[in-house]
């Protein structure tokens, strides 16, 4: 199965990445841009079928590694 | 020879390369700042190291964007030689003056450290005091020196003899062992198809005194200045 | 005021022990606002408020000639001639740095940077004196990687060059790491910013970044001991923005240069809350704000919070009334925030108001020197026998050994971690990592600074007193080997609990080591910091206290470097030899013992042999210089041998100490230099004239260490065990 | 309205974080993972009620800065 995994700062955890490309937007001539947060998209291809299996895989991966959890949050679809 | 260095939020060694150059030039080198719109007449423009916007995003990416750009694109269209170093040489490459792109270095580690090149282009206005197969010591300080284009590119490059220089170890040799950012065939460095356009991530310009551990990298600043000379 | 009920229990969240409440009641006659507690929860902190620690650093010697600033002010200030001034201090983030090492490490470099810029000092140089847990403990490899990567892309990004530092792995240190930051600025000494905030009526200006939740109980954090709950104070780890830090200094020096500023000061722990009764405080003035006015990154922060915040890359200035406007287009130019947010006052009083409401209404003095002072009850640590050479038994063969030591966590290149650090940005590094000390060029002159960071915890952990002499000294030894004057230190006291005395017995026996060795050395000390409370579940570190050592080389062509590289030349060791291996790394790794007094320090012997060899160094006499320190004689030996490229004869030893003694005792005091046959002997005659013990120890050249009788230890055999461990145990 | 931007690597383009993750998963005995890609999450807050507008402004921002369409694709989904 494949897995799509966001990996999200969480709320009020500043993020300088988002606000610089919040700036260079604006200097772009972009207007109206109120926010900008910056995360992670991961895609991971998983041997396993069992969809059950799988989802366990992908959080144990997600809270050991991928994911940062003193700031930030994850979410993930699985796909076959 | 007048040489104008921009200046980014987060350029760091504009001091360091505006120094070599004037002391090869004995001209000061003029500081433009990344918000002015026009960069004013000179013989050489200069994208220097650093975090040009904390290296966000991509590096490189949001300084090719800036106002001042726009003017260094549209001088360099018309001829003026561009040199870009390190964070300089990603920012060509965002705002498309060089091909390809730096990734993260495979070890996905900063590295700095001296290293040693191989001068495969010793004809261009920017190595003419090299011979070809030089060896250079000179330091690199990078985290995104993983240079990466297709293959077509990448032999396009070496047919029209635009890899300037490559990562080798301390005999000329160039292999895996000194491939240290997991470069595309050992690339440090490249010039466009005009000869008047070169990126390198290593820093020359910290190579210009024995007392910084080696000197090897003057040369290149004489070849500019006496190709500029002669021109 | 908001009338949110103070309950014993909001009381004890806010750190508040024993007699402490009751006095704050006292001073303010009545009950504090929920803000007010916050204010005084702060700034009562230890990490503050220095309550356990204030009665004994009082007495460290922190005069001298070149001293144009001790501690009390951001950092410390050393006159180095021509009108230049030489700015540092060293700062932890450990608790931070365990629970976020990336984060906790990155903020730690950018805190230390802004105490030293914020006194008008370009930063130029930055180190990191570095405690990790046993190597096989399962978060030592993740802390590792965080903290070295954070350390390193902080100082990478604002372009300050890393050029030094100091790390240890044990066991002891496994749940508390130590993470210690020291930054050294260079500004002109008619240039150098203070933060007191004289006169009144003035503009309160803040800039920077915005005010978020960041870090909010972050200095309560700071100095409360860990327990299984630290985990849920998690969301308070502040993230760094080195780009924003490297605009601020930009700024900051720009601004500097235009004469507009009476008082400056960046906004550390406990944030706007310290910064603005310090300043009040040293200028004898009221100060008055609107939080409405605070620049804030997220919605509906109460005054608390604000106070509270740690947000990073922040400071707070005083300016000259009427300035405001060309300030602000500095700080416009540079894409930071800058906002008046209130005055100074004749009141002698800090007023917060937010959203037309007093949150605060607090007497400066009170707030700022009310602080509890503990005399805390301690115990002396009881002294460890001498260990004599006899009573450690010798290796089979001693490059076998040395060669187990030298690929061994003590001993064990610190490459992998240097080399992600740049260490050349700015085009002054004379000497890189690797070194006995980096050496940062005074751009455009002929003379440099030198710097380093040492202390050798088990020594101090045996003998408090003694070993903080030593690592004092080793500091000091250190800058002779590149050849520079000693100047001045900084140090960073990390401790335990200090409510147990036996804890508080090692801070007292290592102030007193300090104190002892810089008055001897006319070396003071001008800034420091101290961490205690390092301790989990009862379980404390050693004691370490880091030392950070300054010197000036007067002319950079005459400076030295460990690396013998002059094939034929001869090595001689200059110092007294008595074989001491209690405490020493031969005892911990051959023997694996750790037993017995600390090598003794001498100060009268520490002077001589420093004078010597700076005397040497300076007349272009030797090839090489390196001190013994950690495993002894055969071990300086190896290092010089490696930085050199170049192989040794080691010549066997013939006195009267059992010969693995001689090799790998820890005796103080010790230098090894390579010279030209004919002048080593001229070098061992002008130490012995100074009553000083000086012998050929061996001989540079081929490509390997050689000892007759034993199997030779070929060079790159020695490189490749000292170079694969710690990428070993990272890879 | 609030876009919810992804931008992948193109295949054949080499991902040293995706390696290096796929490594470390087998370190933490995460096995049956055969392919591991990183890219980007990028949240927008736009002022822009409009759908079409928005669009084109999301699309503009992706070409022009936060995609570098000689390594990377973009797609985004737009929310109210
Ligand atoms: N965390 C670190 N950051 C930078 N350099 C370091 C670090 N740890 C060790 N080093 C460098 O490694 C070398 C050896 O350190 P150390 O053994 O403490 O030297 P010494 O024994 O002379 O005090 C020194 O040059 C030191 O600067
Ligand atoms: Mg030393």
């Amino acid at each position: 199965m494949k897995a799509r995994i966001k990996i999200t700062l969480k709320n009020g955890v500043l993020d300088p990445q988002g606000k610089a490309i919040e700036g260079a937007l604006g200097g772009l001539g972009i207007a109206g841009v109120k926010d900008v947060r910056q995360g992670k998209y991961i895609e991971v291809e998983l041997a396993e079928k069992d969809e059950a299996k799988a989802r366990a895989t992908v959080e144990k991966m997600c809270k050991e590694l991928l994911a940062n959890l003193v700031i930030e949050n994850y979410s993930f679809e699985l796909a076959a | 020879m007048r040489a104008a260095v921009i200046v980014f939020p987060g350029t760091n060694r504009e001091r360091d390369i505006a120094e070599a150059i004037s002391d090869v030039s004995g001209r000061p080198s003029i500081m433009v700042w990344h918000g002015d719109t026009e960069v004013p007449k000179s013989d050489l423009i200069v994208l220097p190291g650093g975090f040009s916007y904390g290296d966000y995003l991509r590096t490189g990416a949001m300084a090719a964007h800036s106002p001042i750009m726009r003017d260094v694109i549209a001088k360099a269209k018309a001829g003026v030689p561009v040199l870009g170093v390190c964070n300089g040489f990603q920012t060509l490459c965002e705002a498309g003056l060089l091909p390809g792109v730096l990734l993260r270095n495979a070890s996905l580690k900063f590295i700095c450290k001296d290293v040693h090149l191989r001068v495969d282009n010793a004809t261009t206005m920017f190595t003419n005091r090299y011979q070809k197969g030089d060896v250079a010591q000179v330091v690199v300080a990078h985290g995104d020196g993983n240079y990466f284009a297709d293959t077509e590119t990448l032999d396009k490059l070496e047919a029209e003899n635009q890899v300037v220089f490559r990562y080798a170890n301390s005999k000329g040799e160039v292999n895996a062992a000194s491939n240290l950012n997991g470069s595309q065939r050992n690339i440090a460095g490249i010039i466009d198809g005009t000869g008047r356009i070169l990126g390198m991530m290593p820093h020359p310009e910290n190579a210009c005194e024995l007392a910084l551990g080696s000197t090897d990298g003057r040369a290149m600043f004489e070849s500019i200045a006496s190709s500029l000379m002669a021109a | 005021m908001s009338a949110a009920k103070i309950t014993p229990e909001v009381i004890a969240a806010h750190g508040f022990k024993g007699d402490e409440y009751p006095r704050l009641l006292e001073i303010l006659g009545r009950e504090p606002s929920r803000t007010e507690l916050g204010i005084f929860s702060v700034m009562w902190s230890e990490h503050c408020s220095y309550k356990s620690s204030r009665f004994w650093l009082k007495t460290l010697p922190t005069t001298g000639k070149c001293v144009i600033q001790g501690p009390g002010e951001n950092a410390g200030v050393i006159d180095i001639g021509d009108g230049d001034a030489c700015i540092f201090k060293m700062e932890s983030h450990n608790h931070p740095s365990y629970i976020e090492p990336y984060q906790g490490a990155a903020t730690g470099v950018g805190g230390i940077m802004r105490d030293v810029f914020t006194m008008g000092a370009r930063p130029v140089a930055n180190l990191n004196a570095l405690r990790f847990g046993a190597p096989d403990h399962p978060k030592t490899k993740h802390l590792v990687s965080g903290v070295v990567a954070g350390i390193g892309h902080y100082g990478n990004a604002t372009g300050v060059p890393t050029v030094g530092g100091e790390t240890n792995f044990d066991k002891a240190y496994n749940n508390n790491i130590l993470v210690n930051a020291m930054c050294i600025g260079l500004a002109k000494t008619d240039k150098i910013f203070y933060s007191a905030a004289k006169g009144v009526g003035l503009p309160v200006v803040y800039v920077g970044s915005k005010t978020g939740r960041d870090g909010i109980h972050g200095a309560t954090m700071a100095s409360a001991e860990f327990d299984e709950k630290s985990s849920e104070k998690r969301p308070t780890v502040q993230v760094g923005d080195p780009f924003t830090e490297k605009l601020l200094i930009e700024a900051c020096l720009e601004l500097m240069a235009m004469d507009v500023i009476i008082a400056i000061q960046d906004m550390g722990a406990a944030g706007l809350t310290s910064s603005t009764s310090e300043m009040a405080d040293k200028g004898g003035v009221g100060i008055e704000l609107n939080l409405d006015l605070v620049p804030q990154r997220e919605p509906d922060m109460t005054a608390y919070e604000m106070m509270l915040s740690e947000s990073q890359e922040r400071m707070l200035m005083i300016l000259k009334p009427g300035s405001e406007p060309e300030a602000e287009k500095v700080f416009i130019k540079w894409g930071l925030d800058f906002a008046v947010i209130g005055q100074t006052t004749d009141t002698g009083r800090m007023i917060i108001k937010h959203k037309g409401i007093v949150e605060a209404d607090l007497p400066v003095d009170k707030l700022a020197d009310s602080a509890p002072l503990y005399e805390r009850p301690w115990v002396p640590t009881p002294k460890a026998a001498r260990i004599l050479p006899e009573w450690v038994t010798a290796p089979n063969s001693n490059l076998g050994a040395l060669k187990t030591m030298m690929g061994s966590p003590q001993l064990a290149s610190r490459r992998w971690i240097w080399e992600q650090y740049d260490s050349m940005v700015r085009g002054d590094t004379l000497q890189r990592p690797g070194g006995d000390a980096a050496v940062v060029r005074v751009h455009g002159t002929q003379k440099a600074i030198a710097a380093c960071c040492d202390v050798t915890p088990r020594y101090v952990l045996a003998d408090p007193a003694m070993g903080t002499k030593q690592a004092v000294v080793e500091t000091w030894r250190n800058l002779i080997c590149v050849g520079a004057d000693p100047l001045a230190i900084t140090d960073n006291m990390n401790f335990a609990n200090p409510e147990r005395p036996e804890i508080m017995g090692q801070f007292v026996g290592s102030v007193q080591g300090i104190g002892e060795a810089c008055r001897a050395l006319d070396y003071p000390v001008v800034s420091g910091n101290v961490s205690l409370y390092n301790e989990t579940q009862g379980v404390g570190i050693p004691p370490t206290p880091a030392i950070g050592g300054v010197g000036l080389i007067p002319d950079i062509s005459k400076t030295a470097t460990i690396a013998a590289k002059q094939s034929a030349d001869l090595l001689i060791l200059i110092g007294r030899e008595e074989g001491h291996l209690g405490q020493s790394l031969y005892q911990l790794i051959i023997a694996e013992k750790s037993e017995g007094a600390p090598p003794p320090v001498d100060l009268d012997d520490e002077i001589k042999a420093g004078n010597l060899v700076r005397a040497l160094i300076r007349e272009g006499k030797v090839s090489a210089v390196h001190d013994c320190s950690d495993g002894g004689l055969i071990v300086a030996i190896a290092e010089m041998a490696l930085a050199g490229g170049t192989g040794v004869e080691l010549y066997p030893y013939e006195g009267k100490l059992p010969a693995h003694a001689a090799w790998f005792g820890e005796d103080q005091g010790r230098y090894v230099l390579a010279a030209s046959a004919k002048v080593a002997e001229q070098i061992a005659e002008r130490a012995r004239l100074l009553g000083l013990p000086a012998r050929i120890v061996g001989k540079v050249g081929g490509d390997a260490l050689t000892l007759k009788g034993e199997t030779a230890l070929p060079l790159d055999e020695l490189r490749r065990v000292h170079e694969s461990w710690l990428p070993g145990l990272m890879g």
